[in-house]
């Protein structure tokens, strides 16, 4: 036959992509491309995916470095000062939050903790885009979702000391929250199952002829999970009223996105093998994350079907209370990632337009510090993992079923209930 | 009282359910215009439209995680698996999903969805087209698992199934879908119009899950078995001329223990019949359910007959499947214990 | 919040794809458009992947209907005459194998039988391009490959009719051939999850060393299923010596296209959401295939990557003979299909070069029949599925492991071998 | 001869094994820089390369698969799922195609893998870091299943399934990473290397698989049990005072049935212990074979204690865990049968 002499050529070998430093090494974002604020053009909701591929590969902006808010992103937002001041405390809510329970795991009163550090305005953004009704599909990192929402910190608190109070009865890991009125689906343990439940969610409200749409949430390293394909493909294939959130926070465990992203050049990409329009936002920047959150959930309310957003972001915490982020990258990197701290960047956008002090947000920031500390010692109060008032373990065998066959009876006789 | 076939049978089954009750939707790879490879869905789509009975892109994990979300949304999927066999890239979504919803949620979802998918052999399918996986679902805490081995039955269980508020799977004995089929595969076909089983009500009926029922009454031994084994089950008391009790457990999970019981403490003597592979399989579960509640009736060990430990070869399709020659030897043997 | 009214939006719908034509409506395939043969650049193998989209959005054809061979890929070709009348007889081998397969099916001789009719040149001219020693990862519709990989008609005819001489011993489904030596991995019945596999081998060569690489083989109704999606996330994050090959056939059994390929134009495109270069091929111009063929495993043997590549063909006949296609499209669809036979083409070629007449065409037609019909004789001289020669039962019990295992050896033993 | 924990034990094999064998690659989730979030292949990356020791995306299915090719291709896979609970979205590929391999191509092409996970809970991991998923793999025919209860097994056994020539799942109880857990939760963690089985010889050795052996010799009754829950048998035995014969089957399939039988014929008792749920378990496959095996030697019905049929709570982990209190009270009642 024609083949080439297969012999003349250099060996194969296999590329195993790394990041570009580990311990030891300095910090370098260069390769992080980052478009000045107010670049990035906007089009309109109904734009044909093949017109506007380039915003999968860029990163919209909408805050500058002095704290301004430009562009055709910012120009098109719908939200007042007032607003703004909200998502201000509910991103510094969650950071009180995350900081009094993560001490709380340390001396044994949970099990088990994980943090959003870096990434509040993501959740806690996009959570004003939604709608009464709508529903989340998120994993253990969309808290913002709920403290925006107004679910109740004790309850979350509740949860995570699996207290008698606990809403899941102790079943769950901490932080698998659930709260159907609050839009918020069970959160599974089991990484990008959710991704493809939120498109079959968002069919059957198209299917009623409802007006409700869902949002799926998946992490960087996640979009490798199959059910991220089964997603796309549904989602694509029947116009899905859904929003495909991608949170790319740069690590997956001590995995970096480069092993997830192979040879895209970011993940929003991936929107483009379906014709599903993508944006790719700087998820450090509240108003680009809630412009985009409210083009692409208008994109699903008016029936045009699903849109892909990236957020590009940086875990600056572990992974988990388990997790040690030191072994696999420098400590550093954090301080050196270049979009900024989110809190920080919406504190002075407001104190640029007038709206706040500096003086006000050392208020605030004692505020919410005794109201997440208030709240802690009230559910604390009720009870912790090892201690106070629990959920019963003959508990343990409810809602196996809707209703408790014979086997589970027998057994739950023999544990002694 | 009209005779249907079991593809009929349970394609009246989704159209009563539809019909009553617009939040039940039907869906699975070739389900939609062309009504199903086995036809089970046929004129669905015409009747009901295209957003309630539709076909899906080719990815099982798809379909199922779709249904959960449309379950958890308030439908009532009813979604096909096109073969037991391909049911394995849905696993993770029955088992890790479906089945803990309402446990993990304490209550606040559910997933009121049925998961159809035709099983076992006898159609020269091979490897991949022959399986009967019902262990691996009996396994599973959270889920309900129903076979089926008679139109009447198949249509009665399918609407009991849709209603039920918890995930079940539903497997339909291929074999069984034009005919009783009792094993002999050298002999001429017979058809579910000759059969009393074949006889399925008009309209709206349930029988209920978790039910047993004795098809054959006897004193020597026990047989517990269900889908195309019962009829193989049949035969083979008939053709041993051993007075077997033969029941039809018909829901596997939950049980219904009481009636086994109650056959086996009468007989002493029980056999435990599928076509799925032995090892692991759930006679491995029926018998140490019988000899812990039967230990001091037992006059005879508890035997297993079961599809060999092998996948399910194409050409040696009938030296696989435990046909009525290998039962009937076995209950043969099971009395003649002293 | 500032969320839209719902209320006055109208209902959301839900958006089922359906084809243009369904049986009684007259056959329609202008939605295809075709470029014409020539017209499409042949770009270096080592372009970059964003620059060479439109090579996913067009088709690259090169035989015009003149059956002239025209343009850059035509230029690239490396074959000669004699290749192409080899490749004639490859493809008139097939379908002359899938007519008798057919018969023999209908005769009860076998119980199931898959034919290629309309795709005949994707396998045999893909073979082409591969060495000794380089692996396919096929579906059931790539006996072509064997056919052009010169593996016997009549083993092939041996494993469809479960005989004694089947090399699988009767274990597999008609069709589900395996040969090592010919470059041929055993086929499974799960849609998909060779493609993976094919990754994985060709890591395996990487990882090796080696030169070898590997085939990937996925119908267009199978790219939904989620191991689509493992393949292409490892062979971008690898750069796996690796073609990712997809044929549209336009029908996954009952299901047209327009169902697993949702919103985006092509399956070629599905690519671009990794980075992997993707080409978009005619399927029936035998020319054109080996044109993509020869580029995309030069890629690979280069080590360069994986490419995916996309042939557009029509799968003329049933999907299986369980399956009757009248009942999902119009009869006359397939004689309205735009690209034409690709072994009328070929021939036609090969007439216009002068290398071919008439008259040898049907020499060739009645010379491959009767060979096709005497060796058919002697496979069933052994045996077919119900008759003669078969392999024993007892060997069902074998290769479940590479040692028998105590409770398989009671067994074979309880069944009375 | 060294000490070493269960971790040790498992990164010395695979040591030892990529060092004798250039064909031994090692891979999954975490696993190439960082060394696993359990550390079982920490510095085989900076030793070996990081061809032969890497991170892959987060896809268990392609894990498996990409491990199925290479073993196809003559490389020797021992690929790391994080947790066994995230097995499901690889299960297919196990399944339908590792297990099938040699059958379907009748010996042709082989699948020489090993796949590991941790297993089990006590770990406070709630239903997604606790499962123990063994009876899904011993009720599929062409798979291997050994579950280590010690490190010098842990080490003799992988390095005996990583030159098998057949797909090996290997399933490491993640309790006993660090120390023998008897299931006293409450009491102080025990390590290691003040356990005579934390002694690992150096090298190669290997445990072959498909061999029980006797923890503790006992003539009251016999327990049939693996992984952590050997630990919990011994400290029921002892607390109970029921003089009880603890088997550890470290191998599940191929079993070694004649260790068993030898075993219950003397004793006439028999208690099954495992982690599992109970229904379809594991264990029901063992009362299934030992009444089969041992019916005229039984003095009792043979009792199952098992994981309880729900999925494995988080805050409940110790009322849902079978430990030494529920083993010591079934030992009781088990030989108080008359
Ligand atoms: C199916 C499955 N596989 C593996 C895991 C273990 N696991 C938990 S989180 C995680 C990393 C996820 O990374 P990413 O998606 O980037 O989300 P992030 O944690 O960064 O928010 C892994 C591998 C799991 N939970 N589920
Ligand atoms: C996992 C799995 N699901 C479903 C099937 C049933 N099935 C066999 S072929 C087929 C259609 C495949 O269509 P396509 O990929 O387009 O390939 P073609 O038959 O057109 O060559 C289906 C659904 C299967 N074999 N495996
Ligand atoms: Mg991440
Ligand atoms: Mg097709």
């Amino acid at each position: 036959m024609e083949t080439p002499e297969q012999d003349d050529l250099p060996p194969l070998s296999l590329a195993v992509p790394e990041p570009e430093v580990r311990p030891g090494d300095r910090p370098d974002f260069s390769r992080v491309a980052i478009p000045p604020a107010g670049s990035v053009r906007r089009p309109p909701i109904d734009a044909d995916p093949e017109h506007i591929r380039d915003l999968a590969f860029t990163i919209i902006r909408v805050l500058n470095r002095d704290g301004q808010a430009v562009g055709p992103w910012a120009e098109a937002l719908k939200i007042d000062p007032e607003g703004l001041k909200e998502g201000l405390r509910h991103m510094m809510t969650l950071r009180a939050y995350d900081a009094r329970m993560l001490i709380a795991q340390r001396q044994q009163k949970t099990s088990f903790y994980m943090q959003h550090l870096g990434e509040e305005a993501i959740a806690c953004a996009f959570r004003r885009a939604l709608a009464p009704g709508d529903m989340n599909f998120p994993t253990y990192r969309q808290a913002g979702l709920l403290i925006a929402g107004g679910y109740p910190l004790k309850t979350m608190m509740c949860q995570v000391y699996s207290n008698d109070a606990d809403p899941m009865r102790g079943r769950q890991l901490p932080v698998m929250y659930s709260s159907k009125e609050h839009g918020f689906f069970t959160i599974s343990g089991n990484l990008a199952t959710q991704y493809i439940q939120a498109v079959g969610w968002a069919m059957g409200s198209a299917i009623s002829g409802d007006h409700r749409i869902a949002a799926a949430w998946i992490g960087d390293g996640s979009t490798a999970e199959s059910d991220f394909h089964a997603a796309l493909v549904f989602a694509s294939t029947y116009k899905a009223p859904v929003v495909l959130n991608i949170v790319n926070n740069q690590w997956a465990i001590s995995t970096f996105q480069g092993i997830a992203r192979g040879g895209s050049g970011t993940f929003a990409a991936r929107g483009h093998g379906f014709g599903i329009p993508s944006l790719r936002v700087d998820g450090n920047d509240y108003l680009a994350v809630l412009a985009a959150a409210q083009w692409a959930t208008e994109r699903a309310r008016r029936n045009l079907g699903p849109t892909v957003v990236e957020y590009v972001t940086y875990r600056a915490g572990g992974h988990s209370t388990s997790d040690d982020p030191s072994a696999y990258r420098p400590a550093e990197e954090s301080a050196a990632w270049p979009l900024g701290d989110p809190i920080l960047r919406l504190k002075n956008h407001l104190i640029a337009i007038g709206e706040w002090t500096e003086q006000r947000h050392v208020q605030a920031e004692a505020e919410i510090h005794a109201e997440v500390v208030e709240t802690q010692k009230e559910a604390e109060a009720i009870g912790t993992l090892h201690q106070g008032l629990r959920p019963s373990p003959a508990d343990m065998f409810e809602d196996v079923y809707a209703e408790m066959p014979p086997h589970l009876l027998k057994q739950r006789h023999e544990a002694g209930f | 009282m009209p005779r249907m076939t079991m593809i009929e049978a349970i394609r009246d089954a989704l159209d009563v359910a539809m019909g009553a009750d617009p939040k039940v939707v039907v869906f699975g790879e070739d389900v939609g215009y062309f009504g199903g490879v086995f036809r089970c869905t046929a004129g669905l789509q015409a009747k009901y439209g295209k957003t309630r009975c539709f076909d899906t892109p080719i990815n099982e994990s798809g379909i199922v995680g779709a249904g959960i979300g449309m379950a958890a949304y308030g439908l009532r999927p009813v979604v096909e698996i096109q073969f037991a066999d391909y049911m394995y890239p849905a696993y993770d979504q029955i088992v890790s999903e479906a089945a803990r919803l309402r446990y993990r949620s304490a209550g606040e979802f559910t997933c009121p969805m049925v998961v159809r998918m035709p099983t076992g052999g006898g159609i020269f399918g091979g490897q991949t087209h022959s399986q009967s996986p019902e262990a691996l679902f009996t396994h599973v805490t959270g889920l309900k698992t129903v076979v089926p081995s008679n139109p009447h039955d198949a249509k009665g269980l399918l609407l009991a199934a849709i209603e039920d508020p918890d995930p079940v799977i539903f497997m339909e004995p291929k074999r069984l879908y034009n005919g009783p089929f009792d094993g002999h595969h050298d002999r001429p076909v017979t058809a579910w119009k000759a059969h009393e089983l074949g006889e399925v009500p008009e309209g709206h009926y349930t029988v209920p899950l978790a039910r047993a029922v004795v098809r054959r009454p006897g004193r020597a031994a026990t047989v517990l078995t269900y889908g195309t084994m019962v009829h193989v089950a049949l035969a083979a008391a008939q053709e041993s001329g051993v007075d077997a009790e033969v029941i039809d457990l018909r829901t596997l999970l939950p049980l219904d223990l009481d009636t086994i019981v109650a056959s086996v403490r009468q007989t002493g003597r029980c056999l435990v019949l599928h076509e799925a592979t032995l090892t692991s399989g759930f006679g491995a579960e029926l018998v140490a359910l019988v000899q812990a509640e039967c230990f001091w009736q037992l006059e005879a060990p508890i035997r297993r007959v079961a599809g060999w430990d092998t996948p399910y070869p194409h050409a040696h399709e009938w030296s696989y499947f435990p046909g009525p020659a290998r039962v009937a030897e076995a209950l043969r043997q099971l009395v003649e214990v002293a």
